[in-house]
C-alpha cells in the first residue's frame, strides 16, 4: 500500500475503507480478513489510543510478514491490558520481558532466527514512551547501533500511563502530570524538555525513521508496510491519545491526534540513513489552542488568567516544525 | 585430550563445543578472555550459524539472550562483579520465565571501593534468583560443569550460572583435560524448549500474574530447584560414565571418613584447603574437607548427611552478609539443625586478599582446639592494627574522609607486596 | 509441542474473548438513518442521495430508475428546476453545494440516449383516471398514476403537451427535443393525451368517458393586468401571450427596437431575454423595487444582465405615450415596500411588455359543486390535494402555494398517490420523516477537497443572437466527479470508519451493500465510531441500568 | 614441587613468561599451574606471575611466597620492592642485566643464597638482537633452563613456539638457545673462578 493520496470519490484515502478504491490502495483495517492481532476483551481504557495504534501496526506488519511475525513489547500499559493471567489479547507470538530492554530481547530473537536460518519471520518490538524514551533507551540504541533487523514501534501518549500518569522524557511542554503540577512560573511540565527519539534514532543513521499517527490510518500502515520491507534496525514513532491520561473524551482519541498533526505539534515524516526523505503535509493549518483547548491537562493555560505567554511558546514550537520539515504546501493547507 | 591451557580457553573450548546458537556479552574483568575467545571462534566460522552479539550493557547481554532463548536457542553469556548487578533485572526475569540459558561468572568483589579481584559477593548477590548456581574447584571442573549445565537447564528449563573464581581460575594456565566433540554431542542432546515464540503455534509469553497464582508460579520455581537436586547427582554419574572422571554433582568429601573437624567452601579455595588438610594429618589432627559445588540448589539433606558426625565444621566463604557474617555458614546451620555440631563462619579471601595454606593451618588448628578466643564470624587475616586506627580516627573527627583511601594508605603497597 | 507450558506466565493465544469488556458500556452506538437535507428540500420528494449513490460508482441506469421512481422528469429538471436541493446541501458549507442539477441532467439525456425506459407498471387496476392539463403536474401525475396501474388519458385544451415547460420556459433553457424525449416516455406506459381538447364541463366529460376520478392541472394561464394610460394599446402586451406567441410561431411578433418590460419575475425576465434573443437593440426591464426585493432567481437576473439587459429598479409606469414611458421614481419604506415620491422620468420604448404574473384559469369550474376559489379563481384544496368535489384533485399552479416546475411535478406525484387510495378506499399516510442530518451531524474533516464542476456555458454573441440551449451538459467524467462529491449525509456510505477505529474490534463488517453491526459483548461504549463517522449515521444512546 | 616466581612490569611479558614455563613442564609431562598476580594489567607497573612444577596434581591456589627461583626482568625494580622476600635458602636468581650482580649491588643476596644460582643475563639485548624489540622472556626462560636445569631447552623453545605463532616463536626460540648457551658459558666461568679459589 503506498502513502500517496487518492482524492478522487468522496473520502479518497481519509476514511478507512472505500468502496471505490483499488485493492492496493485500500487498507489492512479495512479488510474483513484483517488478523485482529490484538483481540477484543483486553483491558485498555475506553477510546484507547494505544490499543488501536498497536492493532493497526501490528496487523500491518502481519500482512507485511506475510503473518510470519514475532513480537516483543516492553513493560507498560500495552503488556498489562493485553496480558493479564489468565487471558491475552494477542494473537501472535508475543514476549513480555522488562520495562526496559525490549529492543535487546528482540534482538535476541532476531538473532536466533538467524541461527536457526528461518529468514522469512519477522521481529517487531514495541513500547510506550515511557519504555522507549527513558528506560529503555539504552537498548533501543544499542539495537540502532548494532543494525539488527527489528522493528521497534514506540506508541507515544506523552506520560508513565500505567502507573498513573507521570512525566516521561516525551511529555510535552506545560502539560500537567502526576509529577509536573500545574502551578508555578513555568506550570505543568518545564519547557527544554521532551526528547525527539526519531531524531536520535536519524542520528544512529539506521535504514528507516518514520513518525505517524492513529490519526492517519494510511499514513501510518503505509510507513508500517515500508518499514517491514526493509532489513536492519527500523523505528516508526506512533501518536496515541490516552484519554485518561489528556483528560480528554474518549470519543475524541482520533480528533485530538488529528488536531496535534494538524497544528504542526506533531509532524508525520520518513527518514532513511539519517536524512528526512518525505514528510506529510497538514491538511487543514490550525493554532495549537484549538489542540489543547481539549485536553484538562493544558486547561491551566486558559481561562483567567490563563498562560497566554505559554501558548505563545508552544504556538513558536509547532512553527518551528512546520518550517522544519516543510508541513505546510502551497494550496495545501485549508 | 590433555592441554597446558589457560582456564578462560579450556571453558570457551569446552562452551564450543556444546554449540550455543547465540552468544551475547558485554566486558568486563575477570571473564573477558571467555567470550574473546568465544567471539573468535564464531569469527573463525567454529561455531556454525552462531551469533556473536556485542551489545552496549550487561543488561543488555542477558536481555538478547531472554530473547534468543524464547525463540529456541542454545544462549550463553558470561559476566562479573558489577556486571552482574547491572544485570539483575534480567537475572530474575530469565529464571522468571524459564528460560534455560548458560553464563559464567568470573566470580569477583563488588564496589565500591571498585575492586577487581576475586570473591563470591557478585553470584551470592543473586543467589536468591531463582537461577542454579554451581562452583568450579579447578579449570578442569569449570569446564566439565558448563557441559552439565547445559543439560540440567534444558532439562529443568532454568537458568544456570557456573561460578569461576576470577583470575585464580580463569586467568590460570594449568592441565586440562578437554572432552572431544563426540563426547559432548553424547551427552548434549540438542535444545528441545518447553516453550517456543513461533508463528505456526504463537503464544504469549510474560504475562502479568496477579495474587491468585502468583504463590503457585513461586512455589513451581522452587520445586524447580527441587528437581535439580536429583537431577545434579545423576548428570554427574552420567558424567563421569561418558568423561572417565568425576565432576559436579551436589558436593563431594576429602578425608572426612574419621573426621573431627570438617571444613567446607566453595569453588577454588578447596585445593589450598585439600593440602592443608593433608599437612595436618599428617600431624595426626582428624580432620577433613567439604567441596560445595551446588549452592544452588542448597542440598540440604547431602550437606547434613557430610557434616553430621563432626564435632564442629569451619566454613570458608568468600562472602559478607554485612551485618550477619557469613551466607555459605547460615545455610550450612540450617542444613545442621537440630545437631550438636558447632559450625564457624571464617570471611577469608575478600576483594583478592590471597588465602595462604599458613593462615589455613592457624585457624583449622585453633578450631580443632576449640579455643575460646575464636570469634564469630572470624576474618581471616584482618589487619586489626588498621582497622582500630581508622575506628580512632574517624572516632575523633567526623569528616574522616574515605575509608578505603586511608586504609590503602596505612598498608602503603599497592600490588608489591606478595600478601 | 510435547512439553507442557510453563504455568501462568505462559498463555494460548486470542484467549481474552472470554473476557466480556461490553459490561463496562454506559452509552451504546446505534446505526440510523437521518434525512438528507437535499431530499427534505426537494419539491419533487426525490430520493437524490440514493441516485447519486448509484451515480457515485458509474451505474447510471440503477441511478436513472432510483431517480424516477419520484420525477420521470430528470432531463428536464436538470435544466428547468430552480434546485432548493442545492441551497440546502450540507456541502455548501465546505466548499460548494454538489452541483445535483447537474449530474440529474446528465442521467436524463444518458436515459434518452439510451432509450432506458420505466420498469412495466403495476398490474392494471381496471379504474380510469382523466387529467385535465398536459403541464408538468399533469404529466406527473399522469406518470404515476399509470405506473399504479390505471389508465390514465390528459386532456389538454393547447396544440402541444408541456405546458409552461413549452410555452412559459424558452428553448434556450430547455430545448424541446429534450422535453418532446420525455413527454414521449409516458405513451410506453399507455398514457393517451388528447390535444386541442379543452374543458368545459368536468362533470360531464368526466361521466362520458367514463372516468373514476379526476386530476385538475389547467396551470395559470392568464396575465394579471394593471392600469396603465396608452394610445395604442397594440404596443402593451402580456408576457404569457408573448411567450407562447413566439414559441408556437404563428403570426411574427412585431416588437421594434426598444422593448421595455413590467415586472421582477423570472417570467419578466424570459420575456426580456427572448426579446433580445428576437433582435431587440435597447431591451429594458422596470420594476418598482430593487434587486434584493425581486422575484427573479439571482442567476436568472444575472444571466439576463450578461445578455445586455437593462434593468431599472424602484421605477412604476405611469403611463405610455409613442415611443416613451413616463415612469416614477420609488422608495423603499422600512417594510421593503415602494412608496412613490413624486419623481417622474421619460424612457425610450416601442413595445411594453407585461410580465406581472399569472391566475388560472378557472371560470369554466364554477358550476361544479363543492369547490372553492380566492378571488385569484386559485382552487382551494385539502392536505391531499382533493377539492371540494370527491374523486376531483387539483395540482400545479392553480392551487394555493408557490408556483414552479418541480412544485407541479411534485404536486403531480402526491395527488397521484392519494388519488390511487382514493380510487382504492383506502388512505395513502407518507412515511414519517427522520431526523434531519444537519452539518453538525458529519465529520468533514475526511472528505476530500474537490472543487463542484462547472457546466460549460454558450458565449455571448450566440446567447443574444440566437435561441440554442445556454448550458452543456457534464461530460461522463465530471458527472462522475460531481456525484461523488456527495457527502451521503446522514446515511452510511461504508466508509469502514467504524470498522478500523474501534479499539476493541467490536464492529462486525458485514460486506458490501450490507452495511456493519456492533458487537456489544465488546463495544466498551467508548463513542470513537460515532465521532468518526464521516456522515453521521451513527448515533450513541444511554444504556437503561 | 618447584615454585618460580617472575618480577617485571607491566608489559614486558612477565605473565606469558609464567605460562610458557608451563607449558613447557607440561611437555615434559609434569604437572605445572601459572598465574598472573592478578593486577589490572597497567603498563609499566610492577607485576609479579607465578609457576608451579610438580609431579603430581597441584591444588594449592595460594600465591608463590616461598620461591625455590626468581626472574626478574626488570633490574630498576631492586630498589622499590621486596623482590627476594620468602626466597628458598639454595633459590635461585636470574636478573635481567648486562651487570654483573656485584655491580648491581645485591651483596645481600649473596649471603642467602649459593653465589653460584645467581645469574645476570643481558636478555633485553639478545631480544633486540633476535626480535628486534627488547621483549626478555624468551631469552629468561633459555636463561633458566640453563642457570636451573629444570627443565629441556627443547621444551622451552618448543613452549615459545607454541606461544607464539611462526617466526616469533622461531625468533624467541633462538634467543632462548643462546641464551642458554651464553647463560652455560657464564656458569662454567663462574665454576672456574670458584675452582680456583678453592
Amino acid at each position: 500500500m503506498s502513502n500517496t493520496r487518492v482524492k478522487f470519490y468522496q473520502t479518497g484515502t481519509f476514511t478507512v475503507g472505500n468502496r471505490l478504491l483499488d485493492d492496493s490502495d485500500r487498507t489492512v483495517q479495512s479488510r474483513p480478513e484483517r488478523t485482529n492481532s490484538l483481540n477484543s476483551g483486553h483491558r485498555a481504557c475506553q477510546g484507547c489510543g494505544e490499543a488501536l495504534g498497536a492493532r493497526y501496526a501490528i496487523d500491518a506488519a502481519m500482512r507485511a510478514a506475510n503473518n510470519q511475525l514475532v513480537a516483543v513489547n516492553a513493560t507498560g500499559c500495552l503488556e498489562v491490558f493485553s496480558t493479564p493471567y489468565p487471558e491475552t489479547s494477542w494473537q501472535i507470538p508475543w514476549l513480555h520481558s522488562l520495562f526496559g530492554n525490549a529492543p535487546a530481547v528482540a534482538s535476541g530473537v532476531a538473532a536466533a532466527l538467524r541461527a536457526k536460518g528461518k529468514k522469512d519471520t519477522k521481529v517487531i518490538a514495541q513500547g510506550g514512551d515511557g519504555g522507549t524514551v527513558d528506560i529503555g533507551f539504552g537498548c533501543l540504541s544499542g539495537m540502532f547501533e548494532r543494525n539488527d533487523d527489528v522493528l521497534y514501534i514506540c506508541y507515544d501518549n506523552e506520560a508513565y500511563m500505567n502507573t498513573g500518569v507521570q512525566r516521561s522524557g516525551s511529555t510535552p511542554a506545560a502539560a500537567h502530570t502526576a509529577t509536573t503540577q500545574a502551578v508555578g512560573s513555568q506550570p505543568g511540565n518545564p519547557f527544554g524538555t521532551g526528547k525527539s527519539i526519531p531524531l536520535i534514532a536519524m542520528a544512529h543513521g539506521i535504514p528507516y525513521v518514520a513518525t505517524a499517527s492513529v490519526a492517519d490510518l494510511h499514513d501510518l500502515e503505509a510507513k508500517v508496510t515500508k518499514a517491514m520491507g526493509v532489513t536492519g534496525a527500523r523505528y516508526v514513532h506512533v501518536h496515541v491519545p490516552c484519554p485518561l491520561g489528556w483528560g480528554c473524551d474518549p470519543s475524541y482519541t482520533l480528533k485530538v491526534a488529528r488536531l496535534a498533526v494538524e497544528s504542526g505539534l506533531f509532524p508525520l515524516f520518513e527518514a532513511e540513513y539519517g536524512e528526512v526523505v518525505a514528510r506529510t503535509p497538514i491538511r487543514r493549518l490550525i493554532k495549537v489552542d484549538e489542540y489543547l483547548k481539549l485536553q484538562r491537562r493544558f486547561q491551566h493555560l486558559f481561562g483567567e488568567p490563563g498562560q497566554p505567554a505559554v501558548i505563545a511558546a508552544i504556538q513558536a514550537q509547532a512553527e518551528r516544525n512546520i518550517k522544519r520539515f516543510g508541513l505546510v504546501e502551497k494550496g495545501e493547507a485549508k | 585430550m590433555l592441554k597446558q591451557i589457560e582456564g578462560s580457553q579450556a571453558m570457551a573450548a569446552a562452551i564450543a563445543m556444546c554449540r550455543p546458537e547465540v552468544i551475547s556479552c558485554y566486558p568486563i574483568t575477570p571473564q573477558t578472555h571467555i567470550v574473546e575467545a568465544l567471539s573468535a571462534m564464531t569469527k573463525r566460522g567454529e561455531l556454525g550459524s552462531c551469533q556473536f552479539i556485542n551489545v552496549e550493557s550487561e543488561f543488555a547481554a542477558l536481555s538478547v539472550l531472554i530473547g534468543a532463548s524464547a525463540t529456541g536457542a542454545r544462549s550463553y553469556t558470561a559476566t562479573s562483579s558489577q556486571g552482574l548487578l547491572f544485570m539483575a533485572e534480567a537475572v530474575y526475569n530469565a529464571a522468571g520465565l524459564g528460560l534455560p540459558i548458560v553464563m559464567t561468572i568470573g566470580n569477583r568483589a563488588l564496589g565500591a571501593p571498585i575492586n577487581i579481584w576475586n570473591d563470591h559477593s557478585d553470584s551470592m548477590s543473586m543467589r536468591d534468583a531463582g537461577w542454579i548456581q554451581l562452583h568450579a574447584e579447578s579449570n578442569q571442573e569449570a569446564v566439565d560443569l558448563h557441559l552439565q549445565a547445559f543439560r540440567l537447564a534444558e532439562e529443568l528449563s532454568c537458568p544456570v550460572m557456573v561460578c569461576v573464581d576470577g583470575f585464580i581460575l580463569t586467568h590460570a594456565y594449568e592441565r586440562v583435560d578437554l572432552p572431544t566433540q563426540e563426547q559432548v554431542d553424547a551427552y548434549l542432546p540438542p535444545y528441545d524448549p518447553v516453550q517456543v515464540l513461533d508463528p505456526a503455534e504463537p503464544v504469549s509469553i510474560g504475562a502479568m500474574v496477579g495474587p491468585e497464582a502468583f504463590a503457585e508460579v513461586r512455589y513451581l520455581a522452587h520445586h524447580k530447584q527441587l528437581r535439580a537436586l536429583e537431577l545434579l547427582p545423576r548428570l554427574a554419574e552420567e558424567f563421569a560414565h561418558g568423561f572417565g572422571r568425576s565432576s559436579g554433582g551436589l558436593l563431594s568429601e576429602y578425608r572426612t571418613a574419621d573426621a573431627e573437624t570438617i571444613v567446607i567452601a566453595l569453588g577454588s579455595v578447596n585445593g589450598t584447603i585439600k593440602d592443608t588438610v593433608d599437612e595436618l594429618r599428617d600431624t595426626g589432627m582428624a580432620i577433613g574437607a567439604v567441596k560445595l559445588c551446588s549452592f544452588r540448589p542448597f542440598p540440604l539433606a547431602a550437606v547434613r548427611a557430610a557434616l553430621q558426625k563432626a564435632k564442629r565444621v569451619i566454613v570458608i566463604e568468600k562472602d559478607l552478609a554485612v551485618g550477619l557474617g557469613g551466607i555459605v555458614a547460615s545455610n550450612v546451620r540450617m542444613a545442621l539443625r537440630g545437631l550438636p555440631v558447632a559450625v564457624h563462619t571464617v570471611i577469608a579471601g575478600l576483594g583478592g586478599r590471597a588465602i595462604t595454606k599458613v593462615s589455613l593451618r592457624r585457624v583449622f588448628t585453633e578450631v580443632h582446639a576449640q579455643s575460646e578466643s575464636f570469634a564469630e564470624p572470624h576474618f581471616l587475616d584482618l589487619n586489626w592494627q588498621v582497622v582500630e586506627k581508622e575506628l580512632a580516627r574517624q572516632a575523633e573527627q567526623r569528616r574522616a574522609g574515605p575509608t578505603a583511601e586511608n586504609v590503602l594508605r596505612q598498608v602503603n603497597a599497592i600490588g608489591t607486596r606478595v600478601h | 509441542m510435547s512439553h507442557p507450558r510453563p504455568f501462568a506466565i505462559t498463555l494460548d493465544p486470542g484467549s481474552s474473548l472470554h473476557n466480556h469488556t461490553g459490561t463496562w458500556r454506559t452509552q451504546r452506538p446505534v446505526y440510523l438513518n437521518r434525512l438528507p437535507p437535499c431530499n427534505n428540500a426537494c419539491p419533487a420528494g426525490e430520493n437524490i442521495q440514493q441516485w447519486l449513490y448509484h451515480a457515485e460508482e458509474g451505474h447510471y441506469e440503477q441511478a436513472f430508475h432510483a431517480l424516477i421512481r419520484d420525477n420521470p422528469f430528470p432531463a428536464i429538471h436538470g435544466r428547468v428546476c430552480y434546485h432548493p436541493c442545492e441551497d440546502a446541501c450540507n456541502r455548501g458549507q465546505l466548499d460548494q453545494p454538489v452541483s445535483i442539477h447537474a449530474v440529474e441532467r446528465f442521467l436524463g439525456d444518458e436515459a434518452i440516449k439510451q432509450g432506458w425506459l420505466p420498469p412495466a407498471p403495476a398490474p392494471a387496476s381496471g379504474k380510469r383516471v382523466l387529467i385535465v392539463g398536459a403541464g408538468p403536474s399533469g404529466l406527473s401525475a399522469a406518470y404515476h398514476l399509470a405506473m399504479l396501474g390505471h389508465k390514465v388519458v390528459i386532456y389538454e385544451a393547447g396544440p402541444l403537451p408541456g405546458g409552461m415547460m413549452r410555452f412559459g420556459i424558452p428553448k434556450y433553457r430547455l430545448p424541446r427535443d429534450i422535453l418532446d424525449a420525455e413527454i414521449g416516455r409516458l405513451a410506453t406506459l399507455g398514457v393517451t393525451i388528447e390535444l386541442n381538447r379543452p374543458v368545459a364541463d368536468v362533470a360531464h366529460d368526466m361521466a362520458a368517458g367514463g372516468f373514476d376520478a379526476c386530476f385538475l392541472a389547467i396551470g395559470a394561464q392568464l396575465s394579471k393586468r394593471t392600469e396603465i394610460p396608452c394610445r395604442d394599446a397594440g404596443k402593451m402586451l402580456d408576457a404569457v401571450s408573448f411567450l407562447r406567441a413566439v414559441e408556437s410561431g404563428q403570426e411574427p411578433v412585431r416588437l421594434g427596437r426598444r422593448v421595455a418590460i413590467y415586472g421582477g419575475g423570472n417570467t419578466a425576465m424570459d420575456a426580456a431575454r427572448t426579446a433580445r434573443r428576437l433582435g431587440a437593440e435597447e431591451t429594458l426591464i422596470i420594476y418598482r423595487r430593487d434587486r434584493e426585493h425581486m422575484a427573479a432567481l439571482e442567476f436568472e437576473a444575472d444571466e439576463a444582465l450578461q445578455e445586455g439587459v437593462v434593468i431599472r429598479w424602484l421605477r412604476t409606469i405611469k403611463q405610455m405615450d409613442d415611443s416613451s414611458l413616463t415612469v416614477e421614481e420609488m422608495e423603499l419604506d422600512k417594510d421593503g415596500w415602494p412608496q412613490p415620491t413624486g419623481r417622474l422620468e421619460k424612457l425610450e420604448a416601442d413595445t411594453l411588455i407585461l410580465a406581472l404574473g399569472q391566475k388560472p384559469d378557472s371560470g369554466f369550474l364554477a358550476k361544479v359543486p363543492g369547490l372553492q376559489f380566492d378571488k385569484e379563481g386559485v382552487l382551494k384544496v385539502d392536505a391531499n390535494l382533493m377539492t371540494g368535489y370527491p374523486g376531483l384533485f387539483a395540482g400545479g399552479d392553480m392551487v394555493p402555494g408557490q408556483r414552479s416546475v418541480t412544485i407541479a411535478v411534485g404536486h403531480g406525484k402526491k395527488a397521484a398517490r392519494h388519488l390511487d387510495a382514493y380510487l382504492r378506499q383506502t388512505r395513502y399516510c407518507p412515511p414519517p420523516k427522520p431526523e434531519l442530518a444537519s452539518f453538525g451531524h458529519l465529520n468533514t474533516w475526511y472528505y476530500s477537497d474537490a472543487e463542484r464542476s462547472r457546466q460549460p456555458v454558450l458565449d455571448l454573441l450566440r446567447r443574444t443572437s440566437s435561441f440554442s440551449e445556454i448550458h452543456a451538459g457534464l461530460s461522463a467524467d465530471t458527472a462522475l466527479f460531481e456525484a461523488r462529491r456527495c457527502l451521503s449525509c446522514g446515511n452510511c456510505f461504508e466508509c469502514d470508519n467504524c470498522y478500523g477505529v474501534c479499539p476493541d474490534n467490536a464492529v462486525i463488517k458485514k460486506g458490501p451493500g450490507n452495511r456493519y453491526e456492533f458487537n456489544y459483548d465488546f463495544c466498551k461504549g467508548c463513542g470513537l465510531c460515532a465521532q468518526e463517522c464521516p456522515c453521521g449515521a451513527i448515533a450513541m444512546e444511554n444504556e437503561k441500568i | 614441587m618447584l615454585q618460580i616466581r617472575i618480577h617485571g612490569r607491566g608489559g614486558q611479558g612477565v605473565v606469558s613468561a609464567a605460562e610458557i614455563i608451563s607449558v613447557a613442564a607440561f611437555r615434559e609431562g609434569k604437572h605445572a599451574q601459572a598465574f598472573p598476580s592478578f593486577g589490572s594489567e597497567r603498563m609499566g607497573a610492577p607485576v609479579m606471575a607465578f609457576c608451579r612444577i610438580d609431579e603430581r596434581e597441584i591444588r594449592l591456589r595460594e600465591p608463590i611466597m616461598t620461591p625455590d627461583a626468581l626472574i626478574i626482568q626488570d633490574p630498576t625494580l631492586l630498589h622499590h620492592v621486596d623482590l627476594f622476600q620468602g626466597l628458598a635458602a639454595d633459590g635461585y636468581v636470574l636478573l635481567n642485566s648486562g651487570r654483573s650482580a656485584e655491580e648491581l649491588g645485591i651483596d645481600e643476596l649473596f649471603a642467602r643464597v649459593p653465589r653460584r644460582h645467581v645469574c645476570t643475563l643481558a636478555a633485553s639485548e639478545l631480544a633486540r638482537e633476535h626480535l628486534g624489540k627488547p621483549l626478555p622472556s624468551g631469552a629468561l626462560l633459555g636463561g633458566l633452563a640453563a642457570l636451573t636445569g629444570w627443565l629441556q631447552i627443547s621444551s622451552v623453545q618448543a613452549a615459545l613456539r607454541e606461544k607464539f605463532a611462526g617466526i616469533s616463536g622461531e625468533r624467541n626460540a633462538a634467543a632462548a638457545l643462546a641464551a642458554f648457551n651464553r647463560t652455560r658459558a657464564k656458569l662454567a666461568a663462574q665454576e672456574g673462578v670458584h675452582a680456583q679459589a678453592d
